[in-house]
């Protein structure tokens, strides 16, 4: 499966880039999360602490449980301050 | 009458409340948000956004608004980009026959946009850059509604 | 910063808006009440008031909000005459560094606005003229304060 | 004691006047209704339902139990319908 990964805010900044194609099999998003930090050690890094992290799946705030079969758009980020 | 914008130019509030005011509404209620140079030292505030997501996020929340209290209309604009202190960030506008659902609903959209909008602001001082930490007190205000 | 006016004349929103901006606010809550044509057939609405008390009533409620919370500034413009419906008859505005502090005094000052400045509205309809009655709403509203 | 008494809303259309000089000796604003209501009738009914009246004196909202000594200036109306 393809997916575009997506990361905003100090997320893309310590993974050092905003958007990438990411190949996986990954059945949520969690496993694709594990897959990423196994990848490097700033992917290890910015995803050290999920509780600062949240997630978006094509576009809808959900949980790392969240499957990932017919996705096409994953978003990581820390928690919004908008307003 | 539901508006949303996200645009990196400044917003007309005159405008957008005059809008909400023919609406027949009874009660036009509406709020700016400033950026407010908190520790001194600040150059400018940048404020990051997820564009596939943004627009669908503040209508979700608008709607979320009308469904809740009778209003006649709401309006919702945040800017992005580069914004220095005491400009306009962000407005929230609501109308309704009675003051109380305009307040009501103005409070509600405020307290989503916090917590559940997909903006991002990034603190620039003079003597470096922090990504603003989101407030507990946000998460928490959501369980008032 | 409070500034209080009663007047015959419509009011600008923006600019009373923009002046509370430049206080060092965060937050900006305005208010404007306008004329609802309910039951069909208003011809316009009649304000009366008491010129001699008028002022000091909503001083004093615009004090009593800065005193409760901790604002950057408020404003509170009552208009009185006849005024067609959709026309402007009031507005509150209120700043604060935080949204909760502003829309919590404009929530306050619109409900003492209501049952304590001495203004009396009269319906001037096609087919007579009615005074309008106080709501129990609107008294009871006092309690949450 | 000579005061200015002015009404407002209703109870100035059934008095019919908004404001006029009274010689009183009135202790306290209700000894100043029940004077006036002995007066005419049009006071009598303007001031029928006092649960419908309100009162402020010197500019200051007040009860009907308010001592009138050193007043100048007694207003009365129906309830406040700002906003």
């Amino acid at each position: 499966m393809t997916l575009d990964v997506l990361y905003f805010a100090w997320l893309r900044e310590r993974i050092g880039l905003g958007r990438e194609v990411v190949e996986t099999e990954a059945a949520t998003v969690a496993d694709l999360v594990a897959e990423l930090r196994a990848r490097e050690g700033r992917y290890d890094l910015a995803f050290a602490d999920m509780g600062a992290v949240r997630v978006a799946v094509d576009q809808e705030l959900t949980e790392l449980t969240a499957p990932l079969a017919g996705v096409r758009e994953v978003a990581f980020f820390p928690p919004m301050t908008g307003g | 009458m539901i508006r949303v914008a996200v645009q990196a130019d400044d917003f007309d509030l005159a405008a957008e409340a005059a809008a909400l005011e023919r609406t027949g509404a009874g009660a036009v209620v509406t709020f700016t948000g400033i950026v407010r140079d908190v520790a001194g030292g600040l150059r400018w505030m940048e404020i990051e956004h997820y564009p596939a997501m943004t627009r669908s996020a503040l209508e979700g929340i608008a709607a979320q608004a009308a469904e809740r209290w009778s209003l006649t209309g709401a309006t919702v604009i945040h800017r992005y980009g580069s914004l220095a202190p005491g400009a306009r960030i962000m407005m929230v506008a609501t109308a309704s026959a009675h003051r109380r659902a305009a307040f009501e609903a103005a409070d509600f959209l405020m307290d989503y946009l916090k917590s559940r909008a997909p903006f991002w602001k990034k603190e620039v001082r003079e003597d470096g850059a922090d990504w603003v930490a989101a407030k507990d007190d946000d998460e928490a205000a959501l369980g008032r509604w």
